[in-house]
């Protein structure tokens, strides 16, 4: 077990509200090793983003988490959030724009960011951040500069300076590329991969995107309505979808394929449950094709280490 | 919809439940509908008329609450003014005259300002920046000072026979047009927002004039801020009223509101007869902070943000 | 950054001709300046030859300018009663409404905005619910009343604070002050409490809803991701982006005290311009009030010149005049 | 045939400085020219797509086709009649409104909130005059839920009550109620989950083929366009700097903006 950095043991956040307590993640398990990219994806409603707030300890009431463990290099980390956060864990949001102080040059704000987490002068920490920004692609010219006059994919690379300046082994990247353009999204996940490559940092990368999945990330855990749907290499799991969510959500991604005008694309029917109202048994089961009774009435546990549906049960005992 | 139905969705809706939930909504809703109703039904509860100056007795003057009078006997549940006249049929009748000029000058002010929010909201312009520049010159004027600019130009202009039976009318005018702004501004920004959503898009393609729009669109989308501004705004015209009637400028001494009341008492306040004072002012501050909470809650509902 | 002071500075100059030009047609029309100066028993001949001397006859715009001409000059006529120049008579009654209005308005703008960002902190807290429903009890209350209150109380039953005027009052040629003696210094407390506290709550409130507005922007969940200790996402990321809604909002207030204090002049019989404004009310005496306007409209304007300067020194997007294009 | 015509579409915003502003700094006037000199024309009963980044122009181009905005220069044609053109009728105006009809990008800001889905549905209906009697509105309204895979139960409920997906399928069924001929699709899915986005194209498609529509699909999403259009303009800065058939377009590239938009979009095949 040595290799995994952080593992999550049945997690389960919840909301209550006026009427009742709502599931938000349910019963997840999952680990991320050293030096991997993770992704996380599901529809909106998933829980991706929750599961990636819990694990760096920005749940704030009226949500809250209700059960499981989180351990993060042999440590329990779920109660102390603080130990660990921004030092060893870090976390990038989706909207650049938004993301930094709009009141505070650039580098000012890398040089806080170093100076809370790592015990070294104010001159040592000049360089620092001169050379986060170089990695991320910066000119470190521009340290004193506002974020007002950077474009949203140079915002993106100052948020990730930020993020790695305290050299954290696990960086969450929450949709850091759905509020931009795809030619820098593109750039933007090139740099994340780099990131993972040269400095062994581990990245959950949540995303709602498959395309994205397939083309940044190690392995992938897909989500549904709260729950572990489908884990494992996102190579397999690409071309060999074992649940029928994946199988659904991989078939009606559209691709560029030029012939592809005249076919209609796959579709799952109906749409994901409301939180208040999530389906008995299978979450899944109302949508799927495949479904029996025993998908109605009993919630599958995650099989042959890959996939939470009964299916595979069948199919392993033939 | 026929009405039943609109009242079983309200009564099923998430607004009746939290509302049914929120002990601090329920006091001061209750509250309020029991001054309302006091105020509406004086005539009967009121044991005299204070009105009427035939029915004073001056002997009765400066009685003390619940203490029989030394020369004529009478008790009075919350005392007797100088005049001796019964403060509690005074404060029931005072809070009719404070209660209408309240409501009058809301619904001045809350027409004003959603007509000219509207307007200038989806309109725009040099028309948005004319009623948005004066909103903002009349901003820094506090509202009593407007209110005693236009009774001072009022009692300019009329002439002096008038000015007696036009100062309820005069009050109204006063509080209504110093009050129009915050409506104008609330309206004006949510029209913006709204006016870019793409449902108007949608309108303006089937071919709606701009007033269709404004009216059948826009309108009923902005109308949730406005119903918290008309409950705080009637706290504040209420207060504004009683504000000016203290001044000397508002509800006249032979019909008091509850401004003139405490006006009264405050000549008494110094002297021992506390009673004159402090009724009126616990009966306003009773009714101005029950719908002040109730308008904060109200708020807190419509704008969950700000919570 | 230069071409935005200058644009201030001539919507400035539009506001005041605006409030020059209200206060204009009250002085013109709603009062009667001829019959107010000679009485009702003038003559037509008397009458025609003031109305010439007084410019009355004169296109409605040149008096208009002329009104303003003299504005600019402090002219602002002669009060009906007594018949004293309007400018002196504001002159002497303003440092004592300025005083009061400074004190008053520092009092709120402190506490408003430390009680603000408290009660936005401490969410929930018993301290903050307390600060929150006194608060409202205050809003509930008229200013007239907490004044008379505050005199029952403190100067009726405990004896400890005067109950109106200034006190002693130092007089230093162009301007008297109660700021130098003790007695001065003890009158103004329960005025300013009085004036500042509806201001205070304003500015309270306006603290906590934008303070917990910007604790729901993406740089604070980022400062917070990022392991900054709330000392450091409070004091140095948050409280700075507040600043430019609560100064404007602030500013304004402030701004309104000026023209507010004329309630608490009259419960405290302070001499000041309010309670010379009011009784130019009762009496109908036009030339005070429209200079009265005036001189609150140009309390308004400076205050907002001050306010959009602070702007550009805590704002980095408004000193870049390119911003505008990029957005 | 040409259904519609894009003639030089040009349009431009102004950006300068007030006046005095100018005068005192000397500044210029500054013109953003958000659509440049943009041709294209659609045929009958087709779709085409038109593609770009944020800023690209596409959005306005949109709004120039259904007459929301005047374009600065240029024109468009509508089956041989002019739109935005100030001369024509209120009558001929209404006539033309009815035959184009647009489904917009937020599923959450498309519908207002206040009216029951029956009653934006009936809009339209009564606006262009197409059924008089209360029983035939109603009749309509039910035909076309049932069009766009909603139940007739769902005229009474509030926008509030549906998930996106199916939101947008009641703006769908709002823009098929003037029966018109053309719908412009403003990036009609790019708010929609995955498996609801698919849902939502093959419905789209499904529509084109019952009653011969044809679309102006505006997206920023190649993957999408690709199974949507017969033709595809890309648009870059407020030009149209490559315009083809799909095979062609995605086969041989030929201006290297359009190359490099389709080597940024992640994909399957490249892992």
């Amino acid at each position: 077990m040595s290799d995994h950095l952080l593992e999550i043991k049945n997690l389960k956040i919840t909301v209550a509200t006026r009427r009742n307590v709502l599931n938000l993640v349910d019963n997840l398990t999952l680990a991320v090793k050293k030096g991997e990219i993770l992704g996380l994806v599901g529809e909106s409603g998933a829980g991706k983003s929750m599961t990636g707030s819990a694990i760096i300890g920005l749940i704030e009431k009226p949500v809250k988490i209700s059960g499981g463990e989180i351990w993060f290099k042999g440590k329990r980390i779920d109660q102390h959030p603080d130990e660990v956060r921004g030092h060893e864990i870090s976390m990038i949001f989706q909207d650049p724009m938004m993301s930094l102080n709009p009141l505070w040059r650039i580098g000012d704000q890398l040089i806080e960011v170093i100076t809370t987490h790592m015990n070294i002068s104010h001159q040592d920490a000049i360089k620092k951040a001169k050379h986060c920004l170089v990695e991320v692609g910066i000119d470190p010219s521009r340290m004193n500069a506002y974020p007002h006059t950077f474009s949203g994919g140079m915002r993106q690379r100052v948020v990730i300076a930020l993020a790695l300046a305290p050299n954290p082994s696990l960086v969450i990247a929450d949709e850091p590329t759905t509020a931009l353009d795809v030619s820098i999204q593109a750039q933007i996940l090139d740099l994340l991969k780099q990131i993972c490559k040269t400095r062994g940092t581990s990245i959950i990368l949540i995303t709602h995107d498959m395309a994205v999945i397939s083309q940044t990330t190690d392995r992938v855990c897909v989500m549904y309505s709260g729950r572990l749907a489908e884990i494992g290499i996102t190579k397999e799991i690409m071309a060999h979808p074992q649940h029928p969510y994946t199988k659904g959500l991989v078939a009606s991604t559209p691709q560029i394929d030029a012939s592809s005008f005249e076919k209609m694309l796959y579709q799952i029917p109906g749409s994901m449950p409301a939180l208040d109202n999530i389906p008995s048994g299978c979450a899944f089961h109302p949508r799927c094709e495949h479904a029996h009774d025993k998908c109605r009435a009993e919630r599958p546990e995650v099989l042959s280490n890959r996939a939470a549906c009964w299916l595979l049960d069948a199919n392993e005992g033939q | 919809m026929s009405g039943n139905a609109m009242i079983r969705r309200f009564l099923k809706s998430d607004f009746f439940y939290d509302f049914t939930h929120a002990p601090i909504a329920v006091v001061s809703f209750v509250v309020i509908m029991v001054i309302v109703t006091c105020a509406i039904f004086a005539g009967f509860i009121a044991p005299t008329n204070p009105f009427d100056p035939s029915s004073l007795e001056l002997m009765n003057g400066f009685t003390p609450p619940m203490q029989p009078n030394a020369f004529t006997g009478d008790v009075f549940l919350m005392g007797a003014d100088d005049q001796g006249r019964d403060l509690f049929s005074a404060i029931l009748y005072g809070l009719r005259i404070s209660l209408f000029v309240g409501v009058m000058a809301v619904i001045l002010a809350m027409v004003l300002g959603i007509l000219l929010g509207l307007t200038a909201g989806y309109v725009g312009g040099w028309l948005d920046n004319l009623i948005m520049r004066f909103a903002d010159i009349q901003m820094t004027f506090p509202s009593i000072l407007i209110a005693m600019l236009i009774h001072g130009v009022a009692r300019g202009i009329l002439p002096p026979e008038l000015r007696y039976e036009m100062s309820i009318t005069v009050l109204i005018v006063a509080i209504g047009l110093s009050e129009w702004v915050p409506f104008a501004r609330t309206v004006r920004g949510s029209t913006m927002v709204e006016k870019e959503k793409e449902y108007v898009a949608a309108a303006q393609l089937i071919g709606l004039n701009r007033w269709q729009i404004m009216v059948r669109h826009i309108l009923p989308n902005v109308l949730s801020p406005v119903l918290v501004i008309a409950t705080i705004t009637f706290a504040l015209a209420i207060i504004a009223e009683a504000t000016l009637s203290f001044l000397g400028v508002g509800a006249p001494r032979t019909e008091p509101s509850l401004g003139t009341l405490i006006r009264i008492g405050q000549d008494f306040l110094f002297s021992g007869e506390w009673w004159i004072l402090l009724f009126p002012a616990l009966t306003l501050l009773a009714l101005a902070l029950a719908v002040n909470l109730f308008g904060d809650w109200l708020r807190d509902k419509l704008n969950p943000r700000l919570k | 950054m230069l071409i935005i002071i200058l644009r201030r500075l001539f919507q400035a100059l539009l506001v005041l001709l605006l409030v020059a030009l209200i206060s204009f047609l009250i002085f013109r029309y709603v009062g009667n300046p001829v019959e107010n100066l000679l009485g009702q028993e003038a003559t037509v001949a008397q009458r025609a030859a003031l109305e010439e001397a007084l410019g009355l006859n004169d296109p409605i715009h040149e008096q208009y300018v002329q009104f303003v001409w003299r504005a600019i000059q402090f002219d602002f006529g002669n009060s009906y009663r007594g018949a004293l120049p309007v400018a002196d008579l504001i002159a002497s009654r303003l440092p004592a409404t300025l005083e009061l209005a400074l004190t008053s308005a520092i009092f709120a703008m402190v506490f408003g905005v430390l009680t603000g960002i408290y009660t936005a902190i401490h969410r929930g807290s018993f301290l903050t619910n307390l600060i929150l429903s006194t608060s409202l009890i205050g809003v509930s209350l008229p200013t007239f009343l907490i004044g008379v209150l505050l005199i029952w109380f403190f100067s009726v039953e405990l004896g400890w604070l005067p109950s109106f005027g200034r006190g002693e009052v130092v007089d230093l040629g162009w301007w008297n002050t109660g700021f130098l003696t003790a007695s001065g210094l003890k009158s103004l407390i329960l005025p300013s409490i009085t004036l500042g506290l509806y201001q205070m709550t304003l500015i309270m409130r306006l603290t906590r809803a934008e303070m917990l507005e910007v604790m729901r922007q993406d740089y604070i969940k980022l400062a917070r991701a990022l392991g900054l200790s709330p000392r450091q996402v409070y004091f140095s990321h948050a409280i700075p982006n507040i600043m430019i809604p609560v100064i404007t909002i602030a500013g304004l207030q402030l701004g309104s005290v000026v023209a507010f204090a004329i309630i608490t002049e009259t419960v405290f019989q302070w001499p000041g311009v309010g309670l010379l404004f009011i009784n130019a009310v009762y009496f109908v005496d036009i030339p005070v009030m429209s200079a009265y306007l005036l001189l609150v409209g140009f309390v308004f304007v400076i205050i907002n010149l001050i306010v959009d300067l602070t702007y550009l020194a805590i704002d980095p997007r408004l000193r870049d005049s390119q911003l505008k294009q990029e957005q | 045939m040409s259904f519609i015509i894009a003639n030089h579409l040009t349009r431009q915003y102004d950006l300068s400085d007030p006046w005095i502003v100018r005068m005192l700094t000397s500044n210029k006037r500054k013109q953003l020219t958000a659509v440049d000199d943009v041709s294209f024309s659609i045929d009958k009963g087709t779709t085409y797509a038109l593609v770009g980044e944020s800023g690209s122009g596409k959005s306005t181009i949109a709004k120039m086709v259904v007459g929301l905005l005047a374009p600065s220069a240029g024109a468009i044609t509508f089956d041989g009649k002019m739109i935005n053109d100030e001369t024509i009728s209120k009558a001929d105006r209404q006539r033309l409104r009815r035959r184009i009809q647009m489904v917009f990008q937020s599923p959450y800001a498309s519908l207002n909130p206040r009216w029951a889905v029956g009653d934006i549905l009936k809009e339209p209906i009564r606006a262009f005059g197409l059924f008089d009697s209360r029983a035939d509105q109603d009749k309509r309204v039910n035909e076309l839920l049932d069009q766009v895979g909603l139940s007739a139960r769902d005229a009474n409920k509030y926008p509030h009550e549906f998930s996106g997906g199916q939101r947008q399928r009641i703006s769908i069924a709002r823009a098929l109620s003037s029966q018109p001929d053309v719908i412009i699709c403003d990036e009609p899915t790019s708010a929609l989950d995955v498996s609801v986005q698919a849902q939502v194209l093959n419905l789209l498609k499904t529509l084109q083929k019952e009653f011969s529509l044809t679309y102006l699909f505006i997206s920023h999403d190649l993957a999408v366009v690709s199974t949507m259009a017969n033709k595809i303009g890309v648009l870059n800065e407020g030009k149209l700097v490559e315009e083809a058939v799909p095979s062609q377009l995605f086969a041989k590239p030929e201006n290297p903006y359009t190359k490099m938009l389709i080597d940024a979009v992640p994909d399957f095949g490249k892992v």
